[in-house]
């Protein structure tokens, strides 16, 4: 398994390298070798107890099928090929790998927003440093991706994104997709302070930004007419010109250049509903103010953290608006804080209870608390959340609601091979991951210490 | 092959702490031993058991069940003495709460796990005097540990070794004069003078000498005080700038102390007067323009080679690190006094058996002779060469260290 | 305060010294002949017993067979160690202050602000360096062009080597803002850089469409990135951590830049992608950085410069002046050499590659015919601690004598006997 | 599942009617449970408990149960002692920046955490929820000598009996966050200095003299009052050994995060830990500490330190603690018994035995599954919660 960590990054260097010293090469190879399976282009196939697609039922005894990075077929009974490299995970329980719909992980301490307070066009990417030591400890919990946005200090921070834990030390390597949402925060207080007057201009000031980019919007729309406009006459005029130079004829004036605004670009994208808008909101006043705004503009809201949602429920489920849970318990963050005062356990039980789709997420103090989504998950379900529903809301739902269900979330034919064998069922929390593949590559496999 | 690597040095370490109680003999062959004492001997052995030397010089016979440690062509030299160490202590270094706090012992917080610790063994040190911080007139009793052990008290192998003094202005840092507002915590009444610290210095000892005179001494602290007029506990006195040193041996002349002088950047300018009398000193790192060095800008006046004056003057002179983790260390600072004019000998001496003298544990480490602690470093090539480095780190016997071949990666 | 205005007094009074004796006991001779012990030549062999021949302060001939001609002046250094001067290829020191507070400021220069009287230059040339690039400091964006001087000469227009060279960009974060600001900071200030340019083409073209004169220069505020776009000038990046270097990749990618990279000391994780990126370095100035082992919690000693040599990626050493081993270029390469490095190897990353990345290789970096009779003459081997530099020579003209030198006697020797005060009292 | 849970409920509520009918004092009531946890002695399936007046009368596979006792039958349910939370600051109505330390003082000795306790507030009742029936309430650890804490029950509806000790020890810490920048101690050299100062005072303290803080300290000092010891790193567990063996105390080492480095040593003084929140950390190598402390023979209990961490996840902690190498069957008793002897409440709590209170908790699953939920709680025989259905 250590092999395992360190080859892969290895082995992304290597494979661009021009003059390379030839035992390097051949070392990180031999390493490669060794770290067996880390071949996408062999067939793979596991033969499971019991598969948790999620997407559909269960299936016992079944056998998954892994053809370049991707999964073949799924099934009771499929047709193994000779060559294929077989997985023997008998009796033991097989389901996609898991999401942290709200990871540090990667973060650098401190640089989770900049200093100005609306500032949507900045990238979370910009911000990770992909040589932390945490990820393949959360990997190993079987977590194969995290999706990671600005924090809550500035009123609009920038845009997220979700990352692969696939053992690389190259940003470009893990990124599953960048761009996924605008991260927003209303009535999230640095320092613990908060007042009813704090949250009106922390709403106003969005609001005020979002209808700065409708008249932006409007003069980029305008100016490009013109200078359509202005295209076409200065074709005529040079036809003119060209057919005899002599005529007399005016020269149109070409219009005054625009200069695209990067602020207002990433949150017009917002309000065409290209990016969803996610906000933090924990208090009912800010969740509120947070749904009154995606009444106004019609964006795709996504409520993060969402702590007294279950006071508003209704609300929630009658917009459809999808959900970003967590912390489920206040012990992952550092207590007493002001907006989870009325934290309740049993939120993500009624949320969902009213049929508001929502995913689980950590949120917890560092990058390595990622491992604990399966733990949030059984948490949920100890406080009367439906037990398939709470294991949907950390694989498929998270990857429906960031816009990445096509790829990951669910074990379909199709998808990325980004699976995970357990000893037991993922929500009892004794029972150990014994394998993590992401995309057919084994990034994780248990050796026993006892 | 580096988690190869890992686990040998892992193992190695736990071989370190595990069942010290057994006689199990080590030999250790080298190509050439500096013992420091003696004349270096080519071709030697050092036999080891239960942690000590108990043979050493050539034709030795080895017996056939001691494991035997091939050091080849390398040299072999006592293991480095830093008599002003960094602290391995977590946290403030001083009780802000009183400028006089003799009783205060440094050895109560000593950190095990301290990373200091493990990265200066590495670099060849196997004893450090550990004091008190720099920011109390008197700021307690330090300690001289080994960098080995799970808790304290299995590291300490002399505890209040020495009172620690700090006659510079270190000792009047972060300290404000009360002015048009109430004095509302304690760092409003420490010296902001020069003056004010003599003063205190002086005003303590006398108060001591007083009890003293008197029956027994009720306040602990006037009975460390006591215990050193009586050099029962030899006292470290901080003095940078020639002034400072002069006024110090004026307050040891009073009241009859005998000093060991730390630091001492403009000591050369006193060099007669110290060796006249006999005092030891402990130098501090070494800057180029001490100037433009913060809390150092005390003695500006700086000589390259105020180690080498020094010694020539015939005073006792050991090197420090000056309590610091630079990528320094004090084999280093040997060199370079060498290259700025030291004896090479006396430069040896200076990391080893002089600061061992100058700790009172002389006896135990220092040198590589029968009976003394087995605390050995191991040397790629002359140990006054930069280019030379610590291969092997040998500890009461036990590899703590070994520069294994790729580690470097 | 009172001491540095003493020490500059004392350089004045030094460098003047040393300038007038220069005048009447080395005069430029024409033709030169170095007897040498020992030739470090850097571009090839070691040289025994050799010569170095030198006329208008450029190297004619070197090698053992070399007649010396009637008319060459002779220096006798049959018991020196000859070898290239030093280069440093990135330093902040000699400049009062090395950051301007604006995050954007690529049109100043460190020409204006060298201060040739800076005991930095002294320092430099007793340790053997005879060129160096002075480059703002690490906490601006864009922080400003470089200049390249010899530590010699009481202007700066007598020390200067190469006035533009080189321009400062720092992707380390300044004070309360984040990496992902100081990034979008950069990329926006490219793209309005670009669309000015755009903007400024077309109306050149207009004005030729129009037969007009076009007379408008280009704005000087944005001249010195327009020549980094354009490859006049090469972009040294500083990456405060490993996070930093693929970002600075990026750069150099997105923008053809030439590149040299600056890194702090925790970028050695990344040395997989800077040998990869092929891109020359220089090292921070800690050469060693400790680091936890997870599972053993023992502590790791990494050497970077081992790090770097094995991935296979060319750089060059600086120094600071916060330890005294560190302020040694010699002792940064011997450093290198103690855990493992080859010699010649490390030699060449404190002359020639410098040189090569500064672009001073065709004058500097080497004792090759045709290049600047610019070398240093040692006591001994130049990674030996015991070992001083006796003279330096630079084009030709010898302009430091250990013999001299008034401030070393003055660091080295004991004060002169004076009564010391005994106490009366 | 969820039918069964509201079979569950239904039972309960019919009971529940009937207890409220008759008071519920003076009552015998006969649990029938699918399995009972006794923790002492192993699991009985399908088995019987017999309440007679708060006390546990009998348990076992078929014991008989006696006329006109109220049933409560429930074959899907588990039922395991009340869990003890070793450590908490509940109840002490913490505004957003509240502390539960008097800082002015270094020494604050003769304080009684009680006194600041109020039993009628609102997490005192969430507590209960979570299958907590006794809790130690604790002074924090920003000061040298914190105070005294003291062990409480949770059914806090009768005003007497709910306290089971009020000076349950002293408090004292060793941690750097006992050290102020501007208050003694400010250094760990001179934080040990004054812990030796006052224990030295203890020791001379003489009955004469009134000293209520002084007497205080004498007991600790003769060992017949415990002392409760923050320590967290290595060099502060070290400190605390340091002064256990100086003065022979009666130590209980709390937080001990990295005691698993020197826990041989803390063995061989035979010094029990109150082990921190596991949820505090989030590596591997620290989740696994308290596994390593146990399996080396240490008397181990959790505390949640709530509302540091939320009072539910005392029982994560040990679920946690066993995924991570704590065997179950010390996590299930670090939760019960393990904190009832060292807490010195063993003899009425800790376990379902004859004789002891009947301070009992009803699961819809195993102990240890994290997924299983309390259904009810009951206290000296009293239901004092119970869940409701949807």
């Amino acid at each position: 398994m250590d092999s395992n960590r360190r080859v892969s990054p290895i082995f992304l260097q290597v494979k661009g390298m021009k003059d390379i010293k030839g035992i390097f090469v051949l070392a990180s190879l031999f390493l490669l070798f060794i770290s067996a399976g880390a071949f996408s282009a062999q067939e793979i196939a596991i033969k499971a107890g019991t598969i948790l697609p999620i997407s559909d039922a269960p299936v016992e005894n079944g056998i998954i099928l892994i053809k370049d990075g991707k999964i073949a077929a799924l099934g009771p009974n499929v047709a193994i090929g000779a060559d294929a490299r077989v997985i023997d995970a008998g009796g033991k329980f097989v389901m996609p790998g898991m999401i942290d719909a709200q990871s540090r992980l990667f973060v650098i301490e401190g640089e989770l927003n900049d200093s100005s307070s609306i500032a949507p066009e900045l990238n979370i990417l910009d911000g990770l440093d992909p040589f932390v030591k945490e990820a393949p400890e959360v990997a190993a919990q079987g977590v194969t991706a995290v999706y990671i946005s600005p924090g809550s200090h500035s009123l609009i921070g920038g845009s997220s994104a979700v990352l692969k834990l696939n053992g690389s030390m190259d940003i470009g390597e893990m990124l599953l997709k960048g761009d996924i949402a605008v991260k927003a925060a209303i009535g999230v207080s640095a320092n613990n302070e908060s007042s009813s007057l704090g949250r009106l201009s922390d709403y106003s000031s969005i609001r005020e930004s979002l209808l700065e980019t409708k008249i932006y919007v409007h003069n980029r729309e305008k100016q490009a007419r013109e200078m359509a406009e202005y295209n076409k006459k200065r074709a005529e005029y040079d036809k003119k010109k060209k057919a005899n130079p002599a005529e007399k004829a005016d020269k149109p004036k070409r219009p005054a250049r625009f200069r695209p605004n990067p602020t207002r670009e990433v949150l017009a994208k917002v309000l065409s509903k290209e990016i969803p808008f996610q906000i933090e909101a924990h208090r009912v006043t800010d969740i509120l103010n947070a749904l009154r705004l995606a009444d106004e503009f019609g964006f795709t809201l996504i409520l993060d953290k969402c702590t007294e949602g279950y006071l508003v429920a209704g609300e929630i489920a009658r917009r459809k608006v999808t959900v970003i849970l967590g912390p489920v318990s206040t012990s992952f963050i550092d207590m007493p804080s002001l907006e989870y005062r009325n934290h309740d356990i049993r939120n993500a039980a009624i949320l969902s209870d009213k049929g508001v789709k929502l995913a689980l997420g950590v949120s917890g103090r560092d990058g390595a608390s990622s491992k604990f989504v399966a733990l949030a998950a059984a948490m949920a379900v100890a406080s009367g959340m439906d037990r398939d529903l709470a294991l949907r809301a950390v694989t498929l739902t998270p990857a429906e609601i960031l816009g990445v269900a096509d790829r990951i979330g669910s074990l379909q034919a199709g998808k990325e091979a980004d699976i995970v064998i357990i000893s037991g069922h993922p929500l009892d929390t004794l029972s150990r991951v014994e394998m993590v593949l992401i995309e057919g590559k084994t990034v994780f496999e248990r050796k026993d210490q006892q | 092959m580096r988690n190869y690597v890992i686990l040998l040095t892992f193992l190695l370490l736990v071989s370190a702490f595990v069942a010290p109680g057994r006689a199990e003999v080590t030999a250790v062959k080298a190509g050439k031993i500096l013992t420091i004492s003696g004349e270096p001997i080519t071709d030697g052995v050092i036999l080891i058991e239960n942690g000590k030397i108990v043979e050493i010089g050539t034709g030795i016979e080895i017996p056939e069940d001691a494991a035997v440690i091939d050091a080849g062509k390398s040299v072999v030299m006592p293991g480095l003495v830093d008599a002003s160490a960094v602290q391995p202590v977590r946290g403030d270094l001083n009780e802000q709460s009183s400028e006089i706090t003799p009783t205060l012992r440094i050895s109560d917080a000593l950190d095990p796990q301290s990373k200091a610790l493990k990265r200066v063994v590495q670099t060849g040190v196997t004893t450090l005097f550990v004091s008190p911080g720099r920011q109390n007139v008197i700021g307690g009793l330090g300690v001289v540990v080994k960098p080995a052990g799970k808790i304290p008290q299995q590291m300490i192998v002399k505890d209040e070794a020495a009172l620690r003094i700090v006659m510079d202005l270190d000792s009047t840092e972060g300290n404000r004069i009360p002015w048009r507002e109430p004095p509302i915590n304690f760092y409003y009444r420490r010296p902001g003078t020069r003056m004010a610290i003599i003063w205190m210095l002086r005003k303590s000892f006398f108060d001591a000498q007083q009890q003293a005179d008197t029956e027994q001494i009720k306040d602990p602290n006037l009975a460390v005080l006591s215990a050193a007029l009586k050099d029962e506990i030899p006292i470290h006195v901080n003095a940078r700038r020639a002034i400072v040193i002069r006024a110090a041996l004026k307050v040891a002349d009073e009241y009859g102390l005998k000093l060991i002088l730390q630091e001492c950047t403009e000591g050369y300018k006193v060099a007669g007067q110290l060796a006249e009398r006999k005092i030891p000193v402990v130098l501090g790192p070494f800057y180029y323009y001490p100037g433009n060095m913060g809390q150092y800008s005390e003695g500006r006046k700086v000589n390259w080679n105020n180690a080498g004056i020094l010694a020539e003057a015939g005073v006792k002179v050991a090197l420090s690190s000056g309590e610091q983790l630079g990528s320094i260390d004090i084999l280093t600072a040997a060199t370079f006094a060498v290259r700025h004019g030291m004896n090479p000998d006396e430069a040896l001496k200076a990391i080893t058996i002089t600061p061992a003298e100058i700790l009172g544990v002389s006896d135990r480490v220092g040198s590589l002779e029968k009976g003394k602690d087995a605390d050995i470093i191991v040397l790629s090539g002359d140990p006054l060469n930069v280019t030379t480095r610590v291969e092997r780190v040998i500890l009461n016997g036990k590899t703590v260290y070994q520069q294994a071949s790729g580690e470097t990666l | 305060m009172k001491s540095r205005s003493r020490i500059t007094l004392v350089s004045i009074l030094l460098i003047v010294f040393i300038a007038g004796s220069m005048a009447y006991t080395a005069p430029v001779r024409k033709k030169l002949a170095v007897e040498a012990g020992r030739i470090i030549t850097i571009a090839g062999k070691d040289i025994k017993n050799g010569v170095i021949l030198v006329e208008d302060g450029t190297i004619k001939a070197v090698g053992t067979d070399v007649e010396i001609p009637w008319d060459a002046f002779v220096i006798e250094a049959k018991d020196k160690v000859v070898m290239p001067g030093f280069v440093m290829a990135h330093t902040s020191d000699g400049l009062d202050r090395a950051n301007e507070n604006m995050p954007e400021v690529p049109f100043i220069s460190t020409f204006d602000s060298i201060d040739p009287i800076s005991t930095f230059f002294e320092d430099s040339l007793r340790d053997g360096v005879v060129a160096m690039l002075v480059l703002p400091g690490n906490n601006t964006l864009l922080g400003g062009t470089g200049t390249i001087v010899k530590p010699y000469g009481r202007t700066v227009e007598a020390m200067l080597v190469k006035r533009y060279a080189g321009l400062k960009i720092s992707l380390q974060p300044s004070r309360n803002t984040s990496r992902m600001g100081h990034m979008q900071r950069f990329r926006r200030y490219v793209s309005e850089l670009k669309d000015y340019l755009e903007e400024y083409e077309q109306r050149k073209a207009e004005a030729e469409e129009e037969k007009k004169p076009f007379d408008e220069e280009i704005d000087v505020t944005k001249q010195s990135m327009v020549d980094l776009l354009n490859k006049k000038l090469t972009a040294f990046i500083y990456c405060d951590r490993a996070a930093d270097v693929p970002k600075a990749i990026e750069i150099q990618k997105t923008h053809e830049l030439n590149t040299v990279l600056v890194l702090g000391p925790d970028c050695y994780k990344a040395a997989g992608l800077i040998a990869k990126s092929e891109l020359p370095v220089i090292l921070d100035p800690q050469l060693i950085v400790w680091e936890t082992n997870e599972q053993t919690n023992e502590e790791e000693m990494k050497v970077i410069p081992m790090i770097f040599h094995k991935a296979g990626v060319k750089f060059a050493f600086q120094t600071d002046t916060s330890q005294y081993g560190r302020r040694y270029l010699w002792y940064q390469a011997a450093t290198a050499v103690k855990y493992g490095m080859k010699q010649e190897e490390a030699l060449k990353s404190i002359t020639l590659y410098p040189a090569q990345f500064v672009g001073v290789d065709n004058r500097l970096g080497s004792i090759e015919t045709g290049k600047e009779a610019t070398m240093i003459f040692l006591t001994g081997d130049p990674l030996d601690a015991q070992s001083w530099v006796d003279q330096v020579m630079i084009a030709g003209e010898i302009v430091y004598e250990r013999a001299k030198d008034e401030r070393l006697k003055k660091l080295l020797e004991p004060p002169i006997k004076l009564q010391e005060p005994k106490d009366t009292d | 599942m969820k039918k069964r849970r509201f079979l569950a409920f239904l039972v309960v509520l019919s009971s529940c009617f009937s207890l409220a009918s008759s008071g519920g004092e003076q009552q015998v009531l006969a649990i029938r449970a699918g399995k009972i946890w006794t923790v002492t002695d192993g699991v009985i399936a399908g088995g019987v408990i017999v309440v007679n007046n708060g006390k546990i009368q009998t348990v076992s596979q078929n014991a008989e149960i006696p006329e006109g006792a109220k049933i409560l039958d429930m074959p899907q349910m588990n039922v395991m002692p009340g869990m003890i939370d070793a450590h908490c600051h509940i109840g002490l109505s913490l505004d957003i920046f509240g502390e539960m330390d008097e800082t002015v003082a270094a020494v604050a000795a003769d304080m009684q955490i009680l006194d600041a306790f109020n039993p009628q507030a609102e997490d005192v009742k969430k507590a209960l929820g979570s299958g907590v029936t006794t809790i130690m309430l604790a002074p924090g650890y920003k000061n040298p000598v914190g105070g005294q804490p003291a062990v409480v029950k949770l059914d806090t509806s009768k005003a007497d009996e709910w306290v089971l000790k009020r000076t349950a020890g002293v408090e004292f810490s060793l941690m750097n966050q006992a050290l102020m920048f501007d208050r003694e101690p400010t250094s760990r050299a001179g934080l040990v200095e004054l812990l030796r100062e006052e224990l030295n005072q203890g020791k001379a303290y003489k009955a004469e003299e009134f000293n209520p803080r002084r007497e205080l300290l004498k007991r600790v000092v003769d060992a017949n009052l415990p002392a409760y010891i923050w320590a967290h790193t290595v060099d502060e567990i070290a400190s605390a050994m340091a002064i256990v063996d100086e003065y022979k105390l009666n130590a209980v080492l709390v937080a001990a995060g990295q005691g698993d480095e020197i826990a041989d040593m803390i063995a061989k003084r035979n010094l029990p830990v109150i082990y921190s929140p596991l949820l505090l950390s989030s590596k591997d190598k620290d989740l696994k500490r308290a596994g390593r402390i146990a399996n080396s023979g240490v008397k181990l209990a959790f505390a949640s330190l709530a509302p540091k961490t939320d009072l539910c996840d005392l029982r994560t902690s040990a679920i946690l603690a066993a995924k991570y190498g704590l065997d179950k069957e010390t996590a299930l008793k670090s939760l019960t018994i393990n904190a009832a002897e060292i807490l010195g409440v063993a003899d009425r709590l800790g376990s379902i035995s004859e004789g002891k209170d009947a301070d009992l908790v009803i699961l819809n699953g195993e102990p240890l599954q994290l997924t299983s939920s309390v259904e009810m709680v009951l206290i000296n025989g009293n239901i004092v919660y119970q869940r409701q259905g949807e």
